[in-house]
């Protein structure tokens, strides 16, 4: 590897100003899951790496029935599935982060690192689209907010500059009657990337058994994370029957546009992204019926 | 005195005692190839083509030499020239010119991570670093990834002194090697026969995977003598082949074999190893390489794939009457694939009085093979085992019935020729027709159980023992074989068992190859046999010794002497009979220490079985498969230490369920490895797999003292056919290609329904 | 070349002081600079598991961890795992199982393993293989090393009076697990 | 005599018999012999005065180690075949 300089602020501002400082000659690091490997293959070569870690804004799980969730960045996987509020209320974004890697991975890797990596493979990615999550950017300017759909702009690219900083994820309250699940496809039972991954919310009208919202997030199947409009929007007020979720599963294919790799052909991502698009909104639909917000 | 090989009397042989090495190696403190480290050391990294196929025009390494840290770079001109003629090294015949070309390329690269130069630096980093700055001008040639292009006529030439007996010496080629073995009439075979099965078969290039990557430290003294510390199955070998690489004599060079964190056949050649003498001498440090994860994959020796069409016929009621096989197996960028065990294992479990194999030994742009358990058996077994069961199929009969039916036995002639002595094959198969798992019903949609056997050959070859007596009645137990698995504590089981001694009281130790007598690699399924039999015979040695120093406290003869329960004792008077320990105390008086001694060149070695037994449920939406259970009968001759047996059982099987279902080597059409890491070569976790059941099964080797077989290499053969068996009785498709990955058995589920649909459509219904 | 940084850490229950580059790995340091070559290098890519240590009560792999970043951590290896009387039980049913073959996989096992019965001393089998899947081991099939966990569970269980654990076969399987953490039934 | 069994690919030196008698009381006279009734079985099977590394030899049923020193009985069978090594 080549040499570096390691850098450990406390606060988001100090670490906006180091990445301000060096510009393109910084990296921010969080699990470094992604990073040390690609620095040690060469793949990126920043001077300076800061670690974010140790900002106890981006740390934090903050969860409340009124206002939502606050999900810190650089909060490592296993915090998240050890959290109670995030079990209950957000279990498609939870199983995400408990399906990354291995148990020594999930020590360490984050959500926010998982998207600022710009894999279009990312677990917890689908799932933070389908429940229509905002990232909260920091930099010298000041801060924006951008949908997690629109965060992605090519493999290994995002829309950050290289002076900003990804702090937290803001993610609405969940309604009444709503849940959300996460499904991929991987050849073994651990430890590989998604060759197809599919993240569904659904919000359900019970009173004459209608899906009153859905949003369906995809993985592994195009160049960036795809937020599969059409097919979620084909869900609002339909009845739930095998029908709709059938057009549902077509559209979603229809969102798709795979590539052959080592992980799996084009044609079979296409037919996977059917399968888990059906098993992801049943398995949904199950949990909002049962949902701790349908009281 | 050990009792006699029918297994009966033994009083440490078949117990499991804790290994002696043991405690090293769940505290951390085992010595590994790389935890090696010395005064002055310097770190080594090589440079490798980033192309499957060119022409090295030029090499510039002033920059890289230039930069603060770096001491040295080397390139194949530091190497000498060596002839191109096969030499005997160890156990397998090699050629030191294409040896020497694949440690440092030279003129040409052959794949995708072909060696090219090497540097040291006084960091691992800054060595990285230089490989950055060496400027290789290659010439890009069209790469040849596959046995079917390479022997089109016309395909781009590896190398352009190849030359085979068939094409004669005019022509150049890329087929190295035409094997073939005949018996009997293939057409009145074929005749005769009232079901034929024929298939093509496509199985991928798998890595053994092991989890320590090669290494080696080097250090040169100004005296011309060198010391190699490293991981490998035989430390012999490397000290032949790296003093046969690097110009020195053999004397010269000292090979100490670190712990061994893996091998399976891949350790039993060198990469690294001239590599750190050729940078010690350069530097006057002591060197040391490691190779990345993505080096061992890209260029140490994987199996070869294969493509081999199997045609076999059987009578109405089940007897074989003949089989056809053409087998071609990708020997990688130089000859020596091991499609000539292919051939001779393919159908070695079965009396086939009709036989043609023709087995071809192709060169193509990928790694120089290496040995991988039971090489080429596997690969085999996977086209003959699925067209068996196929056969068995149409004949309505079980498919342990129809391998007892046409099993081997003794007197039963091997595909070349020689007849089989006593063996097990049978005995295998009838293990797990009575196990439990297999007299247990299988429920359940897309749930399939499948059967497959196999044949391993195993070797015997050279190995020395010493058995030094102490004053305290204990022994030290000094051999060549390194432990890879184990085999530290067969030994000194095996001494223990005959000395009379308690298994704690010898201590087993591997040492260098400057202070035991010649041993070959740790491989063929040697180790337990062949050491096996010098440490038994080292130990019969020592006994006769202390027979004699007996003989002189009682005033006897030595052959008055009995020895028996650990005591010796003598007719008469004055007589009070003595342990070893005993006698060990009277040993200064009587004449001195004891070493006890003895070398075998091993004969008589006995071929290995296994047959397997697995359930499967495939996803029919997504060809995902999950292993539900495996049971793996084997024949073992005699069991040493059966924990271990167990174990050599349950790993070869894990890695046979890997080769099933998702390990292969993924090239893209420049041919350039695209999953060189453990993320995408996927080998089983342990989320994968099941308990796995074992059968021990005990057919003793005629000859062999103690009735040993190998054990290492057979459990491997048998399961990517037992897979695909199980498959084909889940959801009804024949799966011909490994590894069988969703994609493809998905796909194969699909254009069946697909087909089913438009026959129904045809039907009109 | 950047220049070397102090990192002071607890490391197997001693305090330590030690010199690493930014760009050493936990592992590098680990190895090359403390001496401590228990913790093996099979991938650097955290695919492997070779390399696991626990820090500050996770199990980790120390290949894809900077050394500067353990400052103020506390770090445990296969080094710390014994007493100087007597070996770890998971040390010792690994031994008494022959779960070991090569051995080069075992000090991550035992890591893994130990992080394990640290939060939950009575796993499913199911639970053991989760556990341990990010490790791997090529020799064993890894049937004999489930089965020293699932003991040495056990072991642990009776004498602490905390009842049975590590019962084999028991449990649910590697596609039940997230739902199992999700339902809370589950306290890693 | 001992009796040799000629493999598939040298049969063409015996006129495709894959079956032929012949005499020496070790694998080096016994090629002498076989070289004499069919020429062109030394180069086939020796170099540098031994057995070649590629080729195996296998004298009543068991894999000799002796190379051209191997012994040959009056009445024995003997096959030529490939060596192979394991992993």
């Amino acid at each position: 590897m080549h040499a570096i300089n390691y850098e450990s602020p406390r606060t988001v501002d100090e670490a906006v100003k180091l990445l301000a400082a060096h510009g393109e000659q910084a990296r921010p690091l969080c699990g470094g899951t992604d990073l040390i490997i690609q620095l040690r293959a060469g793949v990126r070569r920043p001077e300076h790496v800061v670690d974010v870690k140790n900002i106890q804004e981006m740390r934090r799980i903050e969860f409340s029935i009124q206002r939502g969730l606050r999900l810190g960045a650089a909060v490592p996987c296993i915090e998240i599935y050890e959290n109670g509020d995030m079990r209950k209320y957000y279990p498609g974004l939870t199983e995400a982060a408990h399906l990354i890697g291995s148990l020594q991975i999930q020590s360490r890797a984050s959500v926010g690192g998982n998207l600022c990596n710009g894999s279009p493979a990312a677990d917890t990615t689908p799932a933070l689209i389908a429940l229509g999550a905002k990232c909260r950017v920091v930099g010298p300017a000041g801060e924006r907010l951008v949908p997690v759909e629109d965060f992605c702009t090519a493999p290994g690219r995002t829309v950050l500059q290289p002076s900003e900083l990804l702090v937290e994820f803001q993610i609405p309250s969940p309604a009444r009657n709503s849940s959300d699940a996460y499904l991929r496809f991987i050849p073994r039972n651990e430890m590989d990337i998604a060759v197809v991954g599919v993240g569904a919310a659904v919000t359900l009208d019970l009173n004459d058994d209608r899906i009153s919202e859905a949003r369906i997030g995809l993985a592994a199947v195009g160049p960036t994370p795809i937020f599969a409009r059409e097919a979620s929007q084909s869900l609002a007020g339909k009845r739930i029957n095998d029908e709709a979720i059938e057009r549902a599963a077509q559209l979603a294919i229809a969102a798709t546009s795979p590539i052959d790799d080592m992980r799996g052909t084009a044609e079979f991502r296409r037919h996977i992204t059917g399968v888990l698009t059906r098993r992801t909104l049943a398995k949904a639909i199950e949990r909002a019926r049962i949902s701790p917000t349908s009281r | 005195m050990a009792a006699s090989a029918d297994g009966q009397g033994y009083r440490v042989i078949g117990t499991r005692p804790i290994r002696h090495d043991g405690i090293d190696k769940v505290t951390g403190r085992a010595k590994y190839g790389a935890d090696y480290s010395f005064p002055g050391m310097l770190y080594g990294k090589v440079l490798r083509s980033p192309y499957a196929h060119a022409n090295i025009k030029s090499i510039k390494t002033d920059k890289a030499a230039a930069l603060p840290g770096v001491k040295a770079v080397v390139t194949a001109d530091d190497l000498p020239a060596l002839a191109d003629k096969m030499e005997q090294a160890g156990e397998q015949a090699i050629n030191l010119s294409q040896l020497s070309a694949n440690i440092l390329a030279r003129g040409k690269t052959l794949y995708d991570g072909h060696a090219v130069a090497a540097v040291a630096a006084t960091s691992p980093h800054i060595a990285d670093e230089a490989l950055r700055l060496i400027e290789v001008d290659y010439e890009v040639l069209p790469p040849v990834m596959s046995v079917e292009d390479a022997m089109k006529p016309g395909a781009p030439i590896l190398l352009p002194g190849l030359r085979n007996k068939d094409e004669g010496p005019e022509k150049q080629t890329n087929v190295a090697t035409h094997l073939q073995f005949k018996r009997g009439d293939i057409e009145e075979g074929f005749k005769a026969a009232d079901h034929v099965v024929e298939r093509e078969f496509k199985t991928a290039m798998v890595h053994q995977g092991y989890i320590e990557p090669h290494n080696a430290v080097g250090i040169y003294n100004a005296d011309g003598h060198a010391t190699i510390y490293c991981s490998t199955q035989g430390s012999f070998v490397v000290r032949s082949l790296s003093a046969a690489v690097l110009g020195m004599p053999e004397g010269n060079i000292k090979v100490v074999p670190a712990e061994i964190g893996g091998g399976f056949g891949g350790k039993t050649t060198i990469y690294l190893e001239p590599l750190s003498v050729l940078l010690s001498k350069k530097t006057g440090h002591p060197v040391k390489l490691t190779m990345t994860r993505a080096e061992v994959l890209r260029a140490s020796g994987p199996t070869s794939g294969s493509t081999i069409r199997c045609k076999m016929g059987c009578t109405k009621d089940g007897k074989l009457v003949a089989a056809q096989i053409w087998m071609a197996y990708e020997a990688g960028a130089f000859p020596g694939s091991p499609v000539g065990a292919g051939a001779m294992t393919i159908v070695a479990p079965y009396n086939i009085p009709n036989l043609l194999v023709d087995a071809y030994d192709v060169v193509v742009n990928r790694p120089k093979t290496a040995a991988y358990r039971a090489p080429g058996a596997s690969n085999a077994a996977m086209a003959s085992e699925t067209v068996i069961d196929e056969l068995a199929d149409k004949c309505g009969v079980d498919p342990c019935d129809f391998r007892i039916m046409n099993g081997a036995k003794e007197g039963t002639p091997q595909t070349a020729g020689p007849p089989y002595r006593r063996i097990g094959f049978i005995d295998t198969v009838e293990a797990i027709k009575s196990s439990p798992h297999y007299k247990s019903k299988l429920e359940g949609r897309n749930r399939g159980r499948g059967v497959g056997s196999g044949f391993w050959f195993n070797v015997g070859l050279q190995s020395s023992a010493i058995v030094n007596l102490h004053t305290d009645g204990t022994a030290s137990l000094v051999i060549g074989s390194v432990d890879i698995g184990g085999t530290r504590a067969a030994q000194a089981m095996i001494a223990a068992e005959v000395l009379g001694l308690d298994v704690n009281d010898v201590r087993p130790l591997v040492t260098d190859t400057d202070s035991i007598g010649h041993t070959d690699v740790t491989g063929g399924s040697r180790t337990a046999f062949a050491t096996g039999w010098a440490v038994y015979e080292a130990a019969q040695d020592t006994v006769r010794q202390l027979k004699e120093r007996a003989a002189k406290l009682w005033e006897k003869k030595p052959e008055e002497v009995a020895f028996s329960n650990g005591q010796f004792t003598a007719q008469g008077d004055g007589v009070k009979p003595m342990t070893v320990k005993e006698l060990a105390g009277r040993l200064a008086r009587t004449g001195g220490p004891i070493s006890g001694r003895a070398t075998v060149n091993a004969r008589g070695v006995g071929p290995a079985f296994a047959t397997t037994v697995v359930d499967v449920e495939v996803d029919p939406d997504t060809g995902k498969v999950e292993i539900l259970r495996a049971t793996v009968a084997q024949d073992v001759g005699k069991a040493i230490h059966p924990s271990y047996v167990e174990g050599q059982m349950q790993g070869g099987t894990a890695q046979g369920i890997g080769w099933a279902l998702n390990e292969e080597y993924f090239y893209d059409d420049k041919g350039i490895l695209r999953n060189s890491g453990l993320l995408d070569y996927r080998m089983p976790t342990c989320l994968d797999l099941p308990l796995i059941e074992t059968c021990i099964v005990e057919v003793p080797t005629p000859g062999h003292p103690l009735g040993i077989r190998g054990v290492g290499e057979v459990s491997i053969v048998p399961p990517p056919a037992a897979v695909a068996n199980a498959i084909a009785h889940a959801v009804g498709v024949r799966m011909t290609e490994l590894p069988m990955s969703p994609p493809r058995l998905l796909k194969a589920m699909l254009s069946r329904r697909g087909g089913a649909e438009s026959q129904a459509a045809a039907a009109g219904r | 070349m950047a220049k070397k940084v102090v990192v002071e850490a607890t490391i197997n229950g001693e305090q330590t002081e030690f010199l690493c580059e930014p760009r050493q790995s936990l592992l590098e340091a680990l190895r090359d600079v403390l001496e401590l070559t228990g913790s093996k290098e099979g991938c650097l890519t955290g695919d492997c598991g070779a390399c696991t240590v626990i820090v500050d009560g996770r199990p980790l792999c120390s290949c894809l961890m900077l050394g500067v970043e353990a400052q103020g951590k506390t770090v445990e290896t296969v080094e710390g795992l014994a007493k100087p009387d007597s070996l770890h039980v998971l040390q010792q049913k690994f031994l008494e199982h022959a779960s070991l073959q090569c051995g080069i996989c075992t000090p991550g096992f035992l890591m893994s393993a130990k992080a394990l019965l640290d939060h939950n001393p009575k796993p499913t089998e199911g639970e053991i293989r989760y556990a341990l899947a990010g490790n791997l081991c090529r020799c064993t099939g890894y049937d004999k090393i489930v089965r020293a966990v699932a003991d040495a569970a056990q072991t642990l269980a009776s004498g602490t009076g905390q009842g049975r654990g590590g019962r084999l076969g028991s449990g649910p399987s590697a596609s039940e697990q997230t739902e199992r953490f999700l339902q809370g039934q589950e306290v890693k | 005599m001992a009796t040799v069994v000629i493999p598939a690919q040298l049969r063409k030196l015996t006129g495709g018999k894959d079956r032929v008698e012949a005499s020496g009381r070790n694998i080096g006279r016994l090629i002498e012999d076989l070289d004499r009734q069919f020429p062109g079985f030394r180069e086939q099977l020796l170099q540098d005065g031994d057995v070649k590394p590629s080729i195996a030899v296998s004298v009543d049923g068991e894999m000799g180690t002796g190379g051209v020193l191997e012994p040959v009985g009056e009445n024995s069978e003997v096959f030529f075949l490939p060596a192979l090594g394991g992993g």
